[in-house]
């Protein structure tokens, strides 16, 4: 029964990674595909807390650890990056106005 | 016991296929953010806790990354939807008008 | 798609093949560990006293290549800061360069400061913890290069002081050589293992090996943060 | 607009360096106050230590001591960070109002789920999203921080941005005919309330 | 035995401390560089001494012998070309990297990594030196200031550069998992049985063209012409005339110990050719010195890949007095070239405003292109001999190599015969003291070499039969427990 | 140190000397005097010049287990004596009021030391190592005197030196095929192989060695070079070049392939396929060929100095024509020739320098008339046609009777009439040459031209006494040409002060030209005393195509000036061999823009994949 759970649990999360996945590639915009890694990067450390069960070794939880937080600063990073410049920004803003 | 614990660790799958779902179906991108993260949150605390299930002696490391998805999951939302936002995104449109009227 | 892609595109696929082919050759039957890593496997914990076997041969049957990729990074940085940096002069006088970012919105600044603490304390660990788990040094320094990095991003206009994170990096990276030398000195070898292996799995342990991981992470963790910093000031 | 909110972040540890840049560029909105700086980093060190127990998950006096240490190094480069701990109000009772806080915070998160569990599944999807701006009353950054995490995590909402005391949010389901404005204050008030119990 | 890790060590930490020195104490920051190569260079000679008592030697690191830990080997070949690596960089800091920090610092750490990369007998660590050098290479190449086009070249270099590197590491570890091994002798002693076959030798084939990338060899050294012409004249100077050497004696080194097969040598022997062809008349098409100079330099460098792919301690030789003359002639060439920019018609008249500079010029021309009784041609001579004495092919490489003498007198003419040409307009100026005076040390160090060919041929060929002693290798790094395996 | 080592040291300090001084006024002088010094030192070892002995230079080096060794033998002495000479008139001409017209004679002045003492040193050598470094050295040496005028003498000299590097190159070849075949760089060794060396590998030796030595010497398929890089060179420079400069390729062909190989195996080294040609038939007619072409190329010339260069290649066609004939009297032929030669052609190029200095152009259609201005100069120009055109009483008449003579001798009528068909080319253009400046109308511009200054007269004059007097005695240069006769092997010819008694024929010059006088001497009898009274018109008054022409009328045939002859032979001028280089620069010019734009590549990524697949693929 438990197997079955883990094995279901599996599978299903399997799929969830090819949604995400297939929404990184799919885009349309950019910050699409970001939110997209940022899913794919919680799905990831869940499943590396789930490895660490898996082998039953505590030392993969540390990578988890890392990996989310690492995984979390590459989002914001590129987040800020598709921020436009200063410049873009007043062009944005003065866009919004005109709207 | 350990059926609770494969039942939370199935439990948080869901969520996080449905999150993916979300991301999937959603129109734009603030409801992706939206369907994006907040499952996928409750998708890993849940898996978390299974797995505290199965080795309760992990707990602290545990509650750790729980509590640092916690923190962090919706500042990245937050930060992508702003983002999205000065990137000179607009919501949904068709629905927007009529919220707004 | 161009003629170009196309060409490259079938150069890659012919190259796959050729190594599909050449990997054909390879001796499975000796099984994934052979002749050097079964002795080391057999010798590290005795010899150098880590309970992570990489961590042995990162650090101490192949300590120099640490060294080296530890400069690799470091000449990644400084070139990188010479190619990006203004001018020498204003080098010299720590002025900031042009920001080509705003400020970062109200969460990101605000939670950057609950963050930062944080990750350092996870860089720590990491490093400190890198003879007995996976990690260390490389890994260490990357999540403490995050911490600094990411007030760096959430306020590009704040100082970022380049002359302090290279005082730091050059620090660390002359304390890893300078344990190097130790070992010379001492005993005859660079790099040899200074102090005794200690029991396996215990922090205070390895001998010289955690600080060396300290320095690396420190050195690394300085020097990202200022390569990352270059390039979002640029 | 988000360019009012430039606290004094002196990021890389400058004081090390003597930085002539310092003092000119830091803003003047929060800057760290030298008289209770070693309080603050008292009190961060108490903040961040349990955290180290947390990671290393054992009571070994190497990892004791060194944690010890590392967790004032660490308070210590922070420095420059710490000030937002002064937004906590200290009273006896702040644990329980943490604890009630996190409840609710939890049921929050829960509901939401579903909520978005309910809409994905639904094979119409309804949605109808919407941009509403609220104030709020909390006045230090750590409870517009906190507040804007909450709403972020509630359902059919979404923190878009924090202006001086304005939270922008995006809703996933904005009735037609329904005063978000209203509906939005009522759900910012609802942990407005918990919070302002033990941040300023 | 301390001297050989000290060679890479002492200008790592020199790199380190650059900064914090130069913050503190400016005065004493500009001498830490030309100290420590001094002090580099006296351990060289040191162990020269050592080497020429008691023969070739290795050198454990951590203690860890062999097969295990990274060796160090210390013959007359490593420590050859480290003393070049030394003397030149020393020769090329003549008073003008002063306050630059950075760019000293690459300097430095080129000085390092390249001394690791001779002297290492290990593979991974060889790789790793290699990219030490190769990231600074590339470092360097953009330091010239607001220069697009130069940025671009560089990052051309750098691309192109990874790839190899990337190249490299594949063939690396087809290596470790063909043998399990990354020790250069253990892996001689296994290469006979288990890289002969086509996994290993298309490892090598992986390998060549990575380090072919810095040494300039056909055809992945496009990114010469443009890198050379746009970046400073020393760093030109040292990745021409030094650093792509490095990569030679590797490529060498790899030749020797593990692959004497003939797919090897050909393999090397075709890339050699074609670059040679292609190099020489690329020069002979380039309109102005700089590129002229970088496109000779991989003509150059083709020839001593033809030399060392000729088996025998005389291709050895040949090869490794091509390389010498090459870095030396090349650099003093680079130095002159510092204010010749643009056009050869705009060097029209140079000789009347720099009769020194053009008399240099012509010399170092004339070495180059192998006229005797300069030292150019005693290096040509030697190969031509191993050349011919080998087989056909080698023969047919051997005319194509005369025939790229004559294009490359041609293409150096044509630029000389400008400089004394009378002209009308204002010729472009002199080159600077701080060039002039590298050139001038060249110009008589050339001189000395052709005084003393003699000596320098006999110690040369002791280097050579030396490095061509594969049994020495082996019984000289590996313990004895090895050895019977 | 014996005299050649004092030799080789003068010749060297002169060199230095010229580096720091020469742009002294009286650098001229100091160079007079070093090659009077030299010409003397030379004259000392005529005496030891004895059969095949070699007297040894101190200089001996040890490079790379080879001896490099320096030492003269009488074919080296013989040219070494030609080379002083050369340079002993060129510096003297050179150190006159002609220097004022230069505007770096410092420069002229060390190249030609640097030529002199280049050439010494090739003409001592003695292994083959030592011979390319000498060889070399010359090349650069006349390479440097070509191009330091600039301009298109610069262009020109460009020309020669990849030709020189071409032919530097199979040099080069050669010697290292016989280093690696034999061990030892010594000519002896060599010399002492041949016998034991299969046909192919000296077939391969001949045509390398034949293609280094002749690129410098301009036989026929590599001549393209030599005229306009020695019409070019300025007058004192050019005389020495186009005395002796290119003589140093019969000097090693000589010395390295002819002698040694002999001439008995060249007979024996057939062509394959072609069985009925061998190697010294096809070297032979080569050299008559040279002989021929570029002579009639000089006819067309309108530059005097052009023509004057051109001839020099026929010259030594003709040359190599003798020494490839082998019998004694051949190869006495071919080294009295380029004795000969030297004098003459070193007067014509002084000559013609002369009226450069006072008209400013050798053109030859712009000059005329000028042997009323200039009688002395013309004297000594006609002197040297004389000698060119090979006719008594100049030195040119008694060679070219040596060499025709050898041909008799040896059965080779064809290549007899190849030589008188050249000879007949010299004759009609050196007309042209004299005709076109000296004779006919005067031309306006010229009216002021003045005889040039004493300084530059004189040797000229003794230039062109010099060619009378060997014309004369040619005994007196026989003796010469005996001492290297034998250090090749040959025996000398037995020959007495006015010429030589052979079994075949006797040529006694005193006698020819006594007769020649005497007929002279009673034509003018018959002239001043038969004759009508002179009559002296102005130099105006000509007639041309059988119509008076007064002073009135300027009229001046010069242009175009053999139609006939043109229209005859133009057909035979189809620049084939022009077309040869062309295509080959044009291959290698096109060729070098793809190795350029190959390099130019803006995704080498490209080439790196493809290279790596195509070598994994071949081990695959």
């Amino acid at each position: 029964m438990e197997n079955f759970l883990i094995v279901l649990a599996f599978v299903i999360g399997l799929a969830a990674l090819a949604l995400a996945i297939w929404r990184f590639f799919a885009g349309p915009t950019t910050p699409d595909r970001v939110v997209a890694a940022d899913t794919l990067a919680i799905i990831t450390t869940a499943a590396l807390v789930w490895l660490a069960a898996f082998f039953g070794n505590s030392i993969y939880l540390d990578i988890a650890l890392v990996y989310a937080a690492l995984a979390f600063v590459a989002v914001v990073v590129i987040a800020r990056m598709i921020e436009p410049d200063a410049k873009q920004a007043d062009a944005v803003s003065s866009q919004k106005e005109a709207d | 016991m350990q059926i609770i614990g494969a039942s939370l660790i199935l439990l948080g799958t869901s969520f996080l296929f449905l999150g993916a779902l979300g991301l999937f179906r959603m129109p734009d991108v603030y409801n992706r953010i939206q369907a994006g993260t907040k499952a996928t949150t409750l998708g890993s605390l849940s898996v978390l806790l299974g797995i505290a299930v199965y080795y309760p002696l992990w707990w602290p490391k545990l509650l750790l990354i729980a509590l640092f998805i916690l923190l962090t999951s919706p500042i990245a939302s937050s930060t992508l939807a702003r983002a999205a936002y000065k990137t000179g995104l607009r919501p949904y449109r068709a629905a927007l008008d009529k919220g707004e009227g | 798609m161009s003629f170009r892609d196309i060409t490259a595109l079938a150069l890659l696929a012919g190259l796959a093949f050729l190594l599909a082919l050449v990997l054909t050759e390879f001796p499975y039957t000796n099984g994934s560990l052979n002749g050097i890593g079964q002795s080391i496997l057999a010798l590290a914990p005795k010899e150098v006293g880590t309970a992570n076997i990489v961590t042995s041969v990162v650090l101490a049957y192949r300590g120099l290549d640490t060294l080296g990729e530890l400069i690799i990074l470091f000449v990644a940085a400084t070139a990188a800061g010479m190619v990006l940096s203004n001018s020498p002069e204003e080098e010299a006088q720590n002025l900031q360069p042009l920001v080509r970012f705003p400020a970062a919105g109200f969460v990101l600044q605000i939670s950057s400061h609950l963050l930062f603490p944080f990750l350092l304390l996870l860089g720590a660990y990491i490093i400190v913890h890198g003879h007995l788990t996976p990690g260390g040094g490389f890994q260490g320094g990357a999540v403490l290069a995050a911490a600094f990095f990411i007030p760096v991003l959430t306020s590009p206009a704040g100082p970022f002081s380049h002359n302090v994170s290279s005082l730091v990096e050059g620090l660390a990276g002359g304390s890893f050589i300078v344990i190097g030398l130790l070992g010379l000195f001492g005993q005859g070898y660079f790099l040899a293992p200074l102090g005794s292996p200690g029991i396996v799995g215990d922090l205070v342990s390895a001998g010289s090996l955690p600080l060396l991981y300290t320095a690396i992470g420190i050195k690394v963790g300085s020097e990202l943060a200022g390569l990352l910093a270059r390039f979002t000031q640029t | 607009m988000g360019r009012m909110h430039q606290p004094g972040l002196g990021i890389f540890p400058v004081w090390l360096g003597k930085s002539r840049i310092m003092n000119t560029n830091t803003s003047s909105v929060n800057v760290p106050q030298a008289a209770y700086g070693w309080q603050r980093i008292l009190l961060a060190t108490a903040f961040i230590y349990p955290v180290w127990l947390l990671m290393v998950g054992t009571f070994d006096p190497a990892e004791l001591s060194i944690g010890l240490i590392i967790a004032v190094l660490t308070a210590w480069l922070s420095k420059p960070h710490l000030h937002i701990l002064d937004a906590i109000k200290w009273h006896p009772a702040i644990a329980l109002y943490v604890l009630v806080y996190v409840g609710v915070f939890l049921w929050a998160l829960l509901r939401s789920n579903l909520d978005v569990a309910a809409r994905v599944l639904s094979p119409r999807l309804p949605i109808n999203p919407a941009i509403v701006e609220v104030e709020t009353h909390l006045r230090s950054d750590l409870g517009k921080l906190l507040l804007a995490n909450c709403i972020t995590l509630t359902p059919g909402t979404l923190t878009v941005d924090v202006f001086a005391d304005r939270l922008q949010i995006h809703w996933i389901d904005s009735t037609p005919g329904r005063d978000m404005t209203h509906a939005t204050a009522s759900i910012a008030a609802q942990f407005e309330y918990y919070l302002s119990k033990f941040i300023k | 035995m301390m001297g050989p890790i000290l060679l890479v060590i002492l200008p790592f930490l020199g790199a380190f401390m650059l900064p914090m020195v130069y913050r503190h104490y400016a005065q004493v920051g500009s001498w830490v560089a030309p100290l420590i190569l001094v002090v580099n260079l006296i351990i060289c000679l040191g162990l020269w001494h050592g080497v020429e008592v008691v023969g070739a030697q290795s050198m454990a690191m951590g203690g860890f012998t062999a097969p295990l830990g990274i060796v160090f080997y210390i013959d007359g070949l490593s420590l050859l070309f480290v003393l070049l690596l030394l003397s030149g960089s020393l020769l090329l800091w003549l008073g003008a990297w002063h306050r630059r920090v950075k760019e000293e610092m690459l300097l430095l750490l080129i000085v390092g990594g390249g001394s690791g990369l001779v002297l290492s007998g290990d593979l991974f660590n060889v790789y790793v030196f290699f990219e030490i050098v190769a990231v600074a290479s590339y470092g360097l190449s953009a330091s010239r200031r607001g220069d697009a086009c130069g940025y671009a070249a560089s990052l051309r270099f750098l691309l192109i550069g990874s790839l190899g590197s990337s190249l490299i590491l594949l063939g690396i570890s087809i290596i470790y998992a063909l043998t399990g091994t990354l020790n250069l002798s253990h892996l001689t002693l296994l290469a006979p049985e288990l890289l002969q076959g086509a996994a290993g030798l298309s490892a090598f084939a992986l390998m060549l063209i990575g380090f072919s990338v810095k040494a300039e060899l056909f055809p992945v050294n496009t990114w010469v012409a443009e890198v050379y012409a746009h970046a400073p004249v020393r760093v030109s100077a040292l990745l021409a005339g030094i650093v792509s050497k490095l990569a030679m004696v590797v490529v060498l080194r790899l030749l020797l110990l593990l692959y004497s097969h003939e797919y090897a040598y050909m393999l090397l022997l075709g890339i050699g050719v074609a670059g040679l062809v292609t190099g020489e008349l690329a020069a002979f098409h380039a309109k102005d010195l700089r590129r002229t100079l970088a496109y000779s330099s991989i003509g150059q460098l083709s020839v001593i890949a033809i030399a060392f792919s000729i088996p025998g301690p005389l291709g050895i030789l040949s090869g490794i007095a091509l390389a010498f003359h090459h870095a030396l002639v090349k650099t003093g060439l680079f130095m002159l070239a510092e204010n010749w920019r643009g056009d050869f018609s705009s060097l029209r008249g140079v000789a009347q405003k720099a009769p020194l500079a053009s008399f240099l010029l012509i010399v170092f021309s004339l070495s180059m292109i192998g006229i005797p009784p300069l030292p150019g041609f005693w290096a040509k001579f030697v190969l031509l001999q191993a050349g011919f004495a080998a087989g056909n092919w080698y023969q047919i490489a051997m005319i194509v190599f005369l025939l790229s003498i004559v294009v490359e007198a041609a293409y150096f003419f044509r630029f000389i015969r400008v400089l004394y040409q009378n002209s009308a307009e204002q010729p472009p100026s002199m080159p600077h003291k701080r060039e002039l005076q590298p050139a001038l040390v060249v110009a008589v160090l050339l001189l000395l070499v052709m005084l003393m060919i003699d000596p320098i041929n006999h110690n040369l060929t002791t280097i050579a039969t030396q490095a061509s002693d594969v049994k020495a290798y082996i019984y000289n790094t590996l313990p004895a427990w090895k050895l019977d395996y | 140190m014996n005299l050649l080592d004092a030799l080789l040291l003068l010749s060297l300090l002169t060199v230095v000397f010229m580096y720091f001084y020469g742009q002294r006024r009286d650098a001229g002088w100091f160079g007079v005097a070093a090659y009077s010094i030299q010409l003397l030192m030379l004259a000392g070892l005529y005496g030891d010049m004895q059969n095949d002995l070699v007297l040894e230079a101190g200089l001996r080096l040890m490079v790379m287990d080879f001896n490099l060794s320096w030492g003269m033998s009488g074919i080296g002495w013989f040219f070494a004596l030609i080379t002083a000479g050369a340079a002993l008139f060129a510096s003297w001409f050179a150190a006159g009021d002609w220097q004022d017209s230069q505007k770096d004679m410092r420069i002229q002045h060390l190249v030609l030391a640097l030529n002199v003492f280049s050439m010494l040193v090739l003409l001592c050598s003695q292994d083959f190592l030592s011979l390319f470094i000498g060889w070399e050295l010359v090349s650069w040496a006349s390479f440097f005197m070509m191009t330091h005028a600039g301009g298109k003498a610069a262009d020109a000299a460009y020309r020669y030196l990849v030709y020189a590097m071409s032919g530097a190159m199979a040099l080069f070849a050669a010697i290292v095929l016989i280093i690696v075949k034999l061990g030892s760089s010594r000519f002896e060794d060599f010399w002492a192989a041949i016998p034991t060396l299969p046909d192919s590998f000296l077939w391969l030796l001949v045509l390398l060695f034949f293609t280094g030595f002749s690129i410098k010497m301009a036989v026929l398929p590599f001549h393209l070079w030599q005229a306009d890089a020695y019409a070019e060179t300025p007058g004192a420079n050019a005389s020495f070049l186009s005395a002796i400069s290119a003589r140093m390729g019969l000097f090693a062909l000589a010395l390295v392939l002819l002698q040694p190989v002999g001439i008995e195996r060249l007979h024996h080294l057939m062509l394959p396929l072609f069985s009925f040609i061998d190697a010294r038939i096809l070297l032979a007619w080569i050299a008559a060929l040279t002989a021929i072409i570029p002579t009639y190329i000089a006819l067309q010339q309108s530059d005097a100095r052009l023509l004057l260069a051109w001839h020099g290649i026929g010259q030594g066609g003709l040359m190599l024509l003798g020494i490839t004939v082998g019998t004694p009297l051949g190869v006495a032929g071919g080294l009295l020739h380029a004795f000969n030669y030297a004098t003459y052609q070193a007067a014509l190029f002084l000559a013609v320098t002369a009226v450069l200095y006072r008209t400013g152009t050798t053109d030859l259609d712009k000059l005329g008339g000028l042997i009323t201005r200039m009688p002395w100069s013309y004297i000594v120009l006609l002197l040297g046609i004389i000698g060119l055109a090979g006719l008594p009483p100049m030195n040119g008449f008694v060679s070219k009777w040596l060499i025709y003579k050898s041909l008799l001798d040896q059965g080779m009528p064809m290549l007899l009439v190849a030589a008188s068909i050249s000879t007949l080319g010299t004759i009609l253009s050196v007309y042209k040459l004299i005709h076109n400046i000296f004779l006919g109308q005067l031309r306006k511009v010229h009216y002021e031209v003045k005889e040039v200054p004493l300084s530059m007269l004189l040797p000229m004059l003794t230039l062109a006494i010099l060619g009378f007097i060997t014309g004369l005695m040619p005994g007196l240069a026989l003796s010469l040409v005996d001492k290297a006769q034998m250090a090749l092997g040959y025996a000398p010819l037995p020959h007495h002060l006015g010429g030589l008694e052979w079994t075949t024929g006797s040529l006694n010059m005193l006698w020819v030209v006594g007769i020649l006088i005497y007929g002279i001497a009673i034509g003018a009898i018959i002239f001043y005393f038969f004759g009508n009274r002179r009559h002296i018109t102005h130099q105006w008054d000509n007639y041309a195509g059988g119509h008076f022409l007064s002073a009135d009328v300027p009229y001046h045939y010069s242009h175009n000036f053999y139609p006939g002859v043109m229209r005859v032979i133009g057909g035979w001028f189809r620049n084939q061999i022009l077309n040869i280089e062309m295509g080959i620069r044009h291959f290698i010019q096109w060729s070098g823009e793809l190795s350029y734009r190959f390099h130019q590549i803006n995704h080498p990524a490209l080439y790196l994949l493809m290279v790596t697949v195509l070598a994994m693929a071949l081990i695959v």
